[in-house]
């Protein structure tokens, strides 16, 4: 996958809940080596947004699309393509770091990946605690977690729903170290409400204000 | 009771249940027709 | 194919740890047997009821259990953590071939008991066992369905049941009829038709099942 | 529909109920008086039935194209199914306690449509159960078309467990006793025009969603042009 040329397309984008427009138009385009931010007021469907360019939700209307050097991917091999990191998306609690590093890299058929592993274990300070069950972990701990999880098979798209949450000092540097490196030549999709963040940012979304 | 008038009593009961409901149906119909007509979508109407 | 191994073995490394499903399922079992059998006393029953009974406490059992393997991805909120890293109909089988096993369990501790304990004197094991095993695969395989549909709505225990009644009727009609015959017949020819049934049931549940799944997981 | 048609439909049936009470001959060795019941009870059940198959359809449309219009459609053929399931039941059991002295017997074909109304009813409540109306449509597709891969398992499993007691050869020409002539002309108009009187509501009642989807279509979009 060296030097492709990633797209991530949104067309269009509206999402219904019921009977409540959460999602009105939405479009954008982002390409290999640039960052998006995605933000607005609490409740005003950033979450749901993410969702949708992830494929874990269907659009009402309009539709996501993925390009690798224009050429578009299946819906069913986009999952090798992204990495996420979210509030909602949570660990298996009763198995360990390490059980559950292992569960999602052989899931995506990964070799040789204990190297990245302890590099990144090492960069988000949790060397020591892999043999843990994750439900003993404190909530920063676990975010730190996700990130090591999401970021294995060094995705090409990236998206951070609230990069901050539950993160120290420490962390917010090892996070903000990750991003800046998954810009440089990748996809960066950031959802959040801090105007720091929006620094990172090539393109800005602002969800739920007229 | 005559076993006759037990079929035609059952019978008439699910008869009027069933055109009543088509009444109702018919009604409801009529009204979206008009409020659609209102709004100038006819040529939507396929 | 791996992921279905991953997965499978996952669910079983987080059963292991927390034996949440098979707890719930042996001791439903356990209860109703007992119940079932306080409340007949000395009485010995036919086989016809008693076939009947065995299919129901399986049937009620299985219930209380089947459900879990998809509700706890809902409830833990990792079903999307799943979504992003595994094809559906891998994790369709994989959670398949857990109930499957999860069913093998408690047919080893629930065929002894039943037979000591309800005086259930089968003729013929070849029937018996060929019943329950192709039987498995039905419940399994519906079971498992159902329970992926009834995990994305809101009320989730009552409605397992309600949903899985009229789809597993076939297997629950066939079973009673097999194991019946496996009390008074030492032939298997005699079960020949509810064996058939019971296989195809088990095969098209589950090609269905497979093609279906998509639309249950995919948002 | 146009004015002719429901002119006809209006002669038909009105020359149905003249023929089921006055002309056709009773049957006269078990059913009697009731033999008029007969050309009533058989189109409903048949209705109930044919509506089960044109929810499936619907269900399996929905599913291939996403159109929440084909989702309405398998909900109202769906609302109508249980309606003349339930129908059926009702003037079966009634015919049942007077001809085999009571109301339930587990007779193949009361199973079959006990099951239906279990399907229907776990349709329904799977329906009520799921707020959201895309994942509504999906589950409850999906749950349809797996209702309907398990109905061969009933027509095949059920009868050769239960035995019948519904008078088979008399619906059966090859059975000991064939319908005379003019039971067999007012029974098949019966149920010819039965199926067009309840396919006529169903296309009304199609019409009302389509209806409503466009106003809704209109609303949303005049939501998203502000």
């Amino acid at each position: 996958m060296l030097n492709a040329k990633m797209e991530l397309i949104a067309e269009k984008i509206v999402k219904r809940f019921v009977h409540f427009l959460v999602l009105k138009n939405i479009s954008f385009k982002v390409s290999s080596g640039s960052a998006i931010a995605i933000t607005g007021p609490n409740g005003s469907g950033k979450t749901t947004l993410v969702k949708i360019l992830c494929n874990l939700m269907a659009p009402t209307r309009g539709q996501v699309v993925y390009q690798n050097n224009s050429q578009k991917i299946n819906r069913e091999d986009i999952f090798q393509y992204i990495g996420l990191v979210g509030p909602y998306l949570q660990l298996y609690q009763e198995l360990s770091a390490q059980e559950n590093i292992d569960f999602f890299a052989r899931m995506r058929n990964l070799k040789n990946y204990s190297a990245r592993v302890k590099q990144l274990m090492e960069l988000f300070n949790l060397s020591g605690r892999e043999h843990d069950a994750v439900k003993t972990y404190s909530s920063g701990m676990q975010q730190r977690l996700k990130y090591v999880c999401a970021l294995i098979h060094e995705p090409e798209v990236l998206f951070v729903d609230e990069p901050r949450s539950n993160l120290d000092q420490a962390g917010i540097e090892a996070v903000y170290s990750i991003l800046q490196e998954q810009k440089k030549d990748k996809i960066l999709v950031i959802s959040t409400n801090d105007q720091e963040d929006l620094t990172l940012a090539d393109q800005i979304i602002r969800v739920g204000v007229a | 009771m005559n076993p006759e008038y037990v079929v035609m009593i059952v019978n008439l009961v699910i008869w009027t249940g069933i055109f009543l409901y088509l009444w109702r149906t018919d009604k409801a119909v009529k009204k979206l027709k008009q409020e659609i007509e209102e709004l100038h979508l006819t040529e939507k109407l396929d | 194919m791996k992921q279905i191994w991953l997965i499978f073995l996952k669910d079983i490394q987080q059963e292991f740890k927390t034996r949440y499903a098979i707890n719930a399922i042996m001791l439903f079992a356990i209860v109703t047997l007992s119940a079932v059998s306080f409340s007949i006393g000395a009485y010995t029953a036919t086989t016809r009821v008693l076939a009947a009974l065995f299919w129901i406490i399986l049937f009620f059992s299985s219930m209380s259990g089947l459900s879990h393997i998809f509700i706890r991805e809902e409830e833990t909120q990792t079903a999307d953590t799943l979504k992003l890293v595994a094809r559906p109909s891998s994790i369709y089988l994989g959670k398949f071939f857990f109930n499957l096993i999860l069913l093998i369990l408690l047919e080893v501790i629930l065929i002894p008991l039943f037979i000591a304990i309800m005086n259930f004197k089968v003729v013929s094991f070849q029937i018996f066992l060929l019943t329950m095993f192709i039987g498995n695969f039905g419940l399994a395989g519906g079971g498992t369905m159902v329970a992926a549909i009834i995990s994305k709505a809101s009320t989730k225990g009552a409605l397992f049941t309600v949903l899985s009644f009229p789809i597993l009727l076939p297997v629950l009609i066939s079973g009673i009829s097999a194991t019946r015959k496996a009390a008074e017949s030492v032939k298997l020819m005699d079960a020949q038709n509810e064996l058939q049934a019971l296989l195809a049931y088990g095969v098209i549940i589950i090609v269905a099942s497979i093609l279906l799944f998509d639309f249950v997981w995919n948002e | 529909m146009s004015k002719l048609w429901k002119i006809i439909l209006y002669i038909g049936l009105s020359l149905i109920i003249i023929g089921a009470f006055v002309w056709a001959p009773l049957e006269p060795k078990i059913l009697k008086e009731y033999t008029r019941i007969f050309y009533f009870h058989v189109p409903v059940a048949w209705i109930c039935v044919l509506f089960f198959l044109i929810a499936a359809y619907y269900s399996f449309q929905f599913l291939r194209t996403k159109d929440l219009l084909y989702d309405a459609y398998a909900k109202i053929s769906n609302e109508l199914g249980i309606l003349f399931a339930i129908l059926a039941t009702v003037t079966g059991s009634i015919w049942a306690k007077v001809t085999w002295g009571s109301f339930w017997n587990w007779d193949p074909r009361e199973t079959s449509i006990f099951i239906l109304l279990l399907i229907y009813g776990a349709y329904f409540s799977l329906r009520s159960a799921v707020e959201q109306e895309d994942r509504r449509a999906r589950l409850a597709a999906v749950y349809s078309l797996l209702a309907f891969v398990t109905v061969p398992f009933f027509v095949f499993v059920v009868p050769r467990i239960y035995f019948s007691l519904h008078p088979d050869p008399v619906i059966n020409t090859q059975g000991k006793i064939h319908l005379e002539l003019r039971q067999r002309v007012v029974f098949f108009s019966s149920l010819i025009f039965h199926t067009v009187l309840y396919l006529w509501l169903f296309q009304m009642r199609k019409t009302q969603v389509k209806l409503q989807m466009i106003l809704r279509l209109y609303k949303e979009n005049k939501m998203l042009e502000e």
